[in-house]
């Protein structure tokens, strides 16, 4: 019990150091951005007024300055004021986060049942017609760019066929072709990677020995191999989902849905700092927990985690 | 003796890139209740293949076609239904493999590995399945069963790890158990012990056993009968005082001379020369004349006879001089 | 509605109409959703920041003085003006019976809020530069409010009715600052529902307005980037009006049924800029004669016809006509490369030039295919022209650090007046000028104490003459706005400016 | 059935190595093929249809793009920029993670350590921002392109790499190389990098596909290689605006992305099985 306390711990600080090197980086990054006082200021004013506003933003002091005052007010949970919006950083993230959160968690559950069901439809009938299709299917998820399947969906189900709202968040309706191109990719890498493991986990002796002792087939499948793939699988899903939340620029943009992706693209070139700096820092905030759940689960999924030596 | 199981022209052919393998070619026994039948050979005779094609487990993926009869208890098990087959697997017919390090699943224990092998098999009539559990793991000497039923694979020696392989096959009481090499992967003094474990359960259950080793000597020790596989044939069937007293087969008899215990003390151990044959390219000939120190120029291009014996007992040469005895 | 000043009947029968509204407006119904590309950061009117917010700002709020639906300089919440004859004092006398949308009165005292709001450098009005002017405002008594000017400013109520909103103080001393900007309320024809960012504002017909109750209850401006899909929504029936459409797909969106396409000028015009004024010391592009060549060189017909689909109309000079008297005598630079080349060679560039161009991606209509079509007309005539496109904000944020020797750019029309242009984009002194001219420096500062309209269009005319002869820039059009609408709704948007105001939009069921 | 598997594997693979050795020709010398200069521009043909359709010429075999430069002559020239970024990004931060990952593996400690903590917070950065704020603050070009993708995507081999050579580290040719003294260099070079190479091969040509597909997104937010450079990612992001009237500037570049990247998965899961009989791929 002493050594998984002490394993859990040192995970912890691992992802405080990483979340303090995003923080430290993405500060330094953020600097190359366009100057927020130019993006910000209409084109009505004058040098003068761009320089008082200029010091009215704080961005007359001095970088390291900056990092230390920044650095000191995300301990005490304030990630600052947005430029653009005049709102807490805090307050925009936790309006925006819920919609990406939705998406991403639409677009994964998606992918699981898809690419799950389909790389296990593939593996346990390997080359057969049906496996092939899957192949090529996941293949061309691999090989279309995300903007192309967004839009091509929109042309299809909500311009010709008119089933889907073309746009927006509003309901059920509306979450279903956004979820659909924001999961497409990783519904291939999820399929590819399942019927691999489900193929090679269905060679190895145990399962051999679950055949012998006369178990049917479902329950080798699903207790059997599920069980045994079930920290490699997670750990494929997790890193998809963390890509899915970061990655969601480009189909909210498409799909105009309301996340935290496109108010990191446009704070990005809107030369607003503190949001882009407050959404880094949450999403490795996120992307760290997420693998320390992921780890946690793990080593209640896997009894061989923390006996190896 | 009653028959248990009867294979006649047992085949089991794959095909591959290379061509079709084949991997069991035309081999026939019969297994008394309570008999311990040893099939030994080189790797890569087909011993595995022909008892995974039994138990109609063959890897499905590049089969041909498993062809011949098996007959258990008067039904062909090659004419049961999927459903039917998964039946009997585990209950009547069980099987221990060769390597108990990765024989069991590593995320489940003990315990939930055992038990279910009953609940697959509904039929079976232990009505409380963890006294059975620990009754089992009592027999194949588990020390403390209770504690080791919690445990995961991994906390367990190999030997240990065997053992559970056998309890888990004895489980729903088999009337045959097929030990794939269980020893193999093993320590020697483990060995032994398993060796003794199997012995005894024939002697208290009258499980019959048809026990695959390329160990000479465990089957000396262990087996009444044994038959002698060679590229997929089985070459020369026989009890075990007659193979090892009287080999007839002159790859038997170069398999004996390769052996420290068998091979005659004045000579130094003959070495078999050359490789075995591709399984894809059997000739018409016999497989073994490449090899064969006695073989004649008809070896390399006729087909090899069967000789019958007493009691369905074989062996395949067609130098029936050497044998001795008149053939059939 | 449409009132004047001028006419005291007019005004008499509109208060009638106001105290028995039930007779002369019919319960505002029906939903419209407007789809636009971009939106407002804050809702606040004296922290806008984009033109976004000054479709919002028009909708939800009034001014003193405002721009109605024709674009025409009319009073709102106040009834008339006097103007001191120094012309630095303007005093107005502020309306009767003018409602906030949550039925407070609005009072001399908000005026005065409102407008010393605007002007404080606290508040960082990005608009202050227009109303900077403005030294203090007194409350003369309840219902009338004086504002001293510290110099002339012949179109101040212009400027007024561009950044002069008028808030509610009460309202915002009891919810404060951010709490205006979540929920704004004004006095204007549409009050606020609700707010998600980068997905849509919704807002409500006020029943409670003193003059134009709309005709739709509810309203949705929606936020939608890409220009596909808001040609999606409007086949779909998802949106109502669509903006911004890109000009090629006006025969498109004709073609489909039940909709059809608006088009008005945007009192926008498009120009390629020369840097002459910083850090071009021996720039080939200070000799007017080249710049006169590159005019010369470029098919401004064949793009507006080829590329934007006739969504522009040619200009000679700097002046938009949708929003100044242009002299109509100034012909455009013709199309004549052959003349361009020899131009060149005469300025003593036989061989060409080579000289970089900056164009922002995303900025402007179609700013990247028109860069390319010029910087390819451009090499026709023997300039090399190292093409730099830079996603925009990129673009805009190195305006002040980067010399940009030539660029795309448009200047946009705020105060239907061309002493915008000219103040924030000509005058050496503004920050989006590249242009030094003493002469023309000194022409546009006269300009702010000429009052009388003739005078002036005169004035901008001398001045359009002296750019054009100059060559100040490349020349080319001013566009128009392409918005695509669904036959069940009638609307006509605002001419010269790109701000859609929906007081008079209705749709049918 | 299996022997009609294998003959179409076989007729598989060399379709694609023949769509590839089209791609990398293409590639080297797309402009002296090109039947046009594809910045070349002609607004009275804009949007001329492909042959096929009525009012297309022979002229223009897939049509002209807006501002009627040639889409066939773009196709061919473009594919120097995917070849150029996707080659030269994965050489980069294949040889990056690569030396890390042998670095941290064969050294272990707190060298591994740091490394492994730059990995994961190279991984909580999205992408997408690096290459606003980096494209952003270096302007659209090639050479910043590739670095930005190169400086994403080398945590993958580190990765691989490191657990290679952590198992290999503890074999016995590597500690009788280690016994004799041999240069810590020498070893990683001689004895352990031949051991994981095949991995980082196939890695590699799978992830060739996934740059191709990172580069068109990066188009689509304005921030990839610009105009007049032709480039099948800025093609297809631009024709995009067009799409309800004419599919040609969009489509065309579009499927051969797909046909590319397709192709480049092929042979990545082709490499994997011929050098990984074990994988099921």
């Amino acid at each position: 019990m002493n050594d998984r306390w002490r394993y859990l711990l040192e995970r912890l600080i691992q992802a405080a150091v990483c979340v303090w090197g995003v923080s430290v980086i993405i500060f330094c990054i953020t600097h190359f951005i366009g100057d927020p006082v130019q993006l910000l200021m209409p084109a009505e004013a004058s040098q003068a007024d761009r320089l008082a506003y200029q010091q009215a933003l704080g961005l007359d002091k001095s970088a390291f300055e900056r990092y230390i005052i920044f650095f000191a007010n995300v301990l005490q949970g304030d990630l600052g004021q947005s430029y653009r919006f005049n709102t807490p950083v805090l307050a925009l993230i936790w309006d925006k986060f819920p919609a990406t959160f939705e998406l991403a968690v639409a677009a994964i559950v998606f992918a699981i049942i898809v690419g799950v069901g389909s790389g296990i439809l593939c593996a346990i009938r390997p080359n057969t017609w049906w496996d092939h299709c899957f192949e090529w299917l996941s293949l061309s998820g691999m090989a279309a760019p995300t903007f192309w399947v967004g839009i091509m969906l929109i042309m299809f189900f909500s311009v010709e066929l008119r089933w889907l709202p073309t746009s927006g968040r509003s309901g059920l309706a509306s979450l279903v072709l956004p979820a659909i191109t924001l999961g497409w990719y990783s519904t291939a890498v999820i399929s590819r990677m399942t019927r691999s493991t489900l193929l090679e986990t269905l060679e190895t002796d145990f399962i051999k020995t679950s055949v012998l002792k006369g178990a049917p087939s479902h329950i080798i499948i699903f207790k059997h191999c599920l069980k045994f793939m079930l920290p490699t699988l997670l750990t494929i899903i997790s890193l998809q989902f963390v890509t899915l939340l970061a990655g969601a620029v480009i189909t909210e943009t498409i799909f105009s849905w309301p996340g935290i992706g496109r108010l990191l693209i446009q704070s990005a070139y809107g030369g607003d700092y503190p949001v882009v700096q407050g959404i880094t820092v949450v999403c490795s905030i996120i992307f760290v927990l997420i693998q320390l759940a992921v780890d946690v689960v793990q080593f209640f999924l896997d009894p061989r985690i923390g006996h190896r030596q | 003796m009653q028959t248990l199981l009867s294979v006649a022209n047992l085949q089991t052919h794959f095909e591959t890139p290379q061509g079709v393998v084949q991997a069991v070619n035309d081999v026939s026994f019969q297994l008394k209740k309570g008999e311990i039948l040893g099939i030994v050979g080189e790797s890569g005779s087909g011993k595995s293949v022909m008892a995974q094609s039994l138990m109609r487990v063959v890897p499905e993926s590049n089969l041909s076609k498993i062809s011949g009869e098996v007959y258990f208890n008067g039904i062909d098990l090659m004419t049961l239904s999927p459903k039917q087959m998964q039946n009997v697997r585990g209950s009547s017919i069980a099987m221990v493999t060769q390597n108990p390090s990765t024989s069991l699943n590593p995320v489940f224990t003990v315990q939930d590995q055992l038990l279910e092998t009953l609940k697959f098999h509904p039929q079976q009539k232990f009505k409380n399945p963890k006294e059975r559990m620990l009754q089992l793991m009592t027999e194949v000497q588990l020390p403390s069963p209770e504690l080791i039923a919690k445990r995961y694979p991994f906390q367990l020696s190999g030997g240990m790890k065997q053992r559970i392989s056998i309890a888990m096959a004895l489980m729903c009481e088999p009337e045959l158990l097929i030990a794939d090499e269980p020893t193999t992967a093993l320590d020697v003094t483990i060995q032994a012990q398993i060796l003794e474990l199997i012995k005894n359960i024939r002697n208290t259950h009258g499980t019959s056993i048809i026990f695959i080793t390329h160990d000479l000597g465990v089957v000396a020790q262990l087996c009444d009968t044994v038959g002698v596989m060679y590229a997929g044939q089985l070459v020369e069937y026989n009890t075990v005082e007659e193979i090892f007293k009287h080999p007839r087969h002159p790859y038997t008899q170069a398999l004996l001379a390769s052996n420290p215990v068998f091979g005659k003390k004045q000579t130094s151990l003959k070495a078999m020369k050359g490789q075995p044959p591709q399984l894809t390219q059997l000739g018409a000939g016999c497989a073994f004349a490449d090899r064969c120190e006695q073989a004649l120029p008809l070896c390399h291009h006729t087909k090899t006879d069967l000789i019958r014996l007493e009691n369905h007992y074989h062996h395949r040469c067609s130098i029936p001089t050497l044998s001795g005895l008149p053939s059939l | 509605m449409k009132f004047s000043s001028q006419n005291p009947f007019a005004a008499l029968f509109l208060i009638c109409a106001l105290s028995l509204p039930s007779l002369s407006f019919s319960a505002p119904t029906g939903k419209l959703t407007v789809a636009v590309p971009s939106e407002p950061a804050t809702l606040d009117p004296h922290k806008a920041s984009n033109r976004y917010n000054y479709m919002f700002n028009t909708n939800m709020f009034e001014g003193l003085y405002i721009r109605n639906d024709k674009a025409e300089l009319v009073p709102a919440l106040a009834e008339s003006v006097a103007v001191a004859s120094d012309g630095l004092t303007y005093t107005f006398k502020l309306r009767k019976g003018v409602k906030f949308h949550d039925g407070s009165a609005m009072t001399a005292d908000d005026v005065k809020f409102s407008i010393e709001r605007a002007i404080n450098p606290n508040t960082k009005n990005p608009l202050l530069a227009y109303i900077k002017t403005i030294d203090r405002v007194d409350i003369i008594n309840a219902d009338t409010v004086a504002m001293k000017l510290k110099e002339r400013d012949a179109i101040f109520l212009k400027k007024l009715a561009f950044a002069g909103w008028i808030v509610p103080k009460n309202y915002i001393q009891a919810v404060g600052e951010d709490g205006f900007a979540k929920k704004p309320m004004g006095t204007g024809p549409f009050k606020f529902v609700s707010r998600s960012i980068n997905e849509q504002i919704e807002m409500e017909a006020n029943e409670l307005h003193w003059s134009t109750v709309p005709k739709v209850k509810n309203l949705v401006i929606r936020t939608v980037p890409e220009d596909a899909v808001r040609l999606a929504m409007l086949q779909t029936g998802e949106a109502d009006i669509v903006a911004e459409m890109p000009p090629p797909l006006v025969e498109r969106i004709n073609a489909l049924r039940g909709v059809k396409t608006l088009s008005h000028p945007s009192g926008e015009i498009y120009w390629v800029v020369f840097n002459i004024k910083d850090g071009a010391k021996d720039s080939p592009l200070l000799n007017p004669m080249v710049r006169k060549a590159l005019n010369h060189a470029i098919d401004k017909q064949a793009i507006i016809t080829n590329v934007l689909k006739n969504q522009a109309v040619q200009i000679a000079g700097a002046l938009a006509p949708s929003v100044a008297a242009v002299d109509k005598n100034l012909q455009p630079y013709a199309y004549n490369p052959a003349l361009a080349k020899k131009m060149l060679a005469d300025a003593g560039y036989p061989n060409g030039l080579k000289v970089d161009m900056y164009s922002s991606v995303g900025r402007y209509t179609l700013d990247k295919d028109i860069s390319l079509v010029i910087a390819n007309q451009l090499k026709a005539v023997g300039v090399d022209v190292n093409l730099n496109l830079w996603e925009s904000s990129k673009w805009v944020g190195d305006l002040s650090k980067k010399y940009y020797p030539m660029s795309y750019q448009a200047f946009g029309n705020t105060v239907f007046d061309p002493e915008g242009l000219m103040i924030f984009g000509l005058h050496s002194k503004a920050f989006w000028s590249f242009y030094k001219n003493d002469a023309v420096d000194k022409m546009i500062d006269d300009s702010l104490k000429i009052s009388e309209q003739k005078e002036r269009d005169t004035h901008f005319q001398k001045i359009d003459k002296m750019l054009y002869d100059d060559a100040s820039h490349i020349f080319l059009w001013e566009s128009k706005i392409l918005i695509g609408m669904r036959d069940k709704v009638t609307w006509r948007p605002q001419p010269g400016d790109n701000v859609y105001k929906f007081w008079n939009a209705s749709v049918d069921k | 059935m299996t022997l009609l598997n294998l003959r179409s594997a076989n007729l598989k693979i060399q379709i694609t190595l023949f769509v590839l050795i089209v791609f990398v020709i293409l590639g080297l010398f797309g402009a002296w093929l090109a039947p046009y200069d594809p910045t070349q521009q002609d607004l009275s043909q804009a949007l001329a249809p492909p042959f096929w359709h009525a009012g297309g010429t022979t002229a223009h075999l897939l049509g002209t793009a807006p501002l009627g430069q040639d889409i066939l002559s773009g196709i061919m020239v473009g594919a120097q920029v995917s070849l150029l970024v996707s080659l030269c990004a994965v050489a980069l931060s294949g040889l990056f993670g690569v030396f890390i990952g042998l670095v941290a593996g064969y050294r272990g400690g707190w060298v591994d350590t740091v490394c492994m903590r730059v990995a994961d917070i190279q991984l909580s950065i999205p992408f997408i921002l690096l290459a606003i704020v980096m494209i952003g603050a270096m302007g659209p070009k090639l050479s910043n392109v590739i670095f930005v993708i190169a400086v994403t995507n080398w945590v993958t081999y580190a990765k691989v790499v490191r657990t290679e050579t952590m198992r290999l580290r503890e074999r016995d040719f590597v500690k009788s190389a280690r016994v004799s003294a041999t240069p810590t260099g020498l070893i990683l070079l001689r004895h352990i990098l031949p051991n994981v190479i095949n991995s980082i091969v196939v890695i590699a040509t799978l992830d060739i596909g996934k740059v191709i597909i990172f580069e068109s997104g990066l188009s689509f937010l304005g921030l990839s290689v610009q105009p007049p450079t032709p480039s099948w990612g800025a093609m297809l992001a631009d024709g995009r605006k067009y799409i309800s009237i004419a599919y040609w500037p969009s489509m065309f570049p579009g499927i051969a992305i797909f046909v590319v990247v397709l192709c480049f998965n092929f042979l990545g899961n082709f490499l994997r099985t011929i050098w990984d009989p074990q994988s099921k791929h």
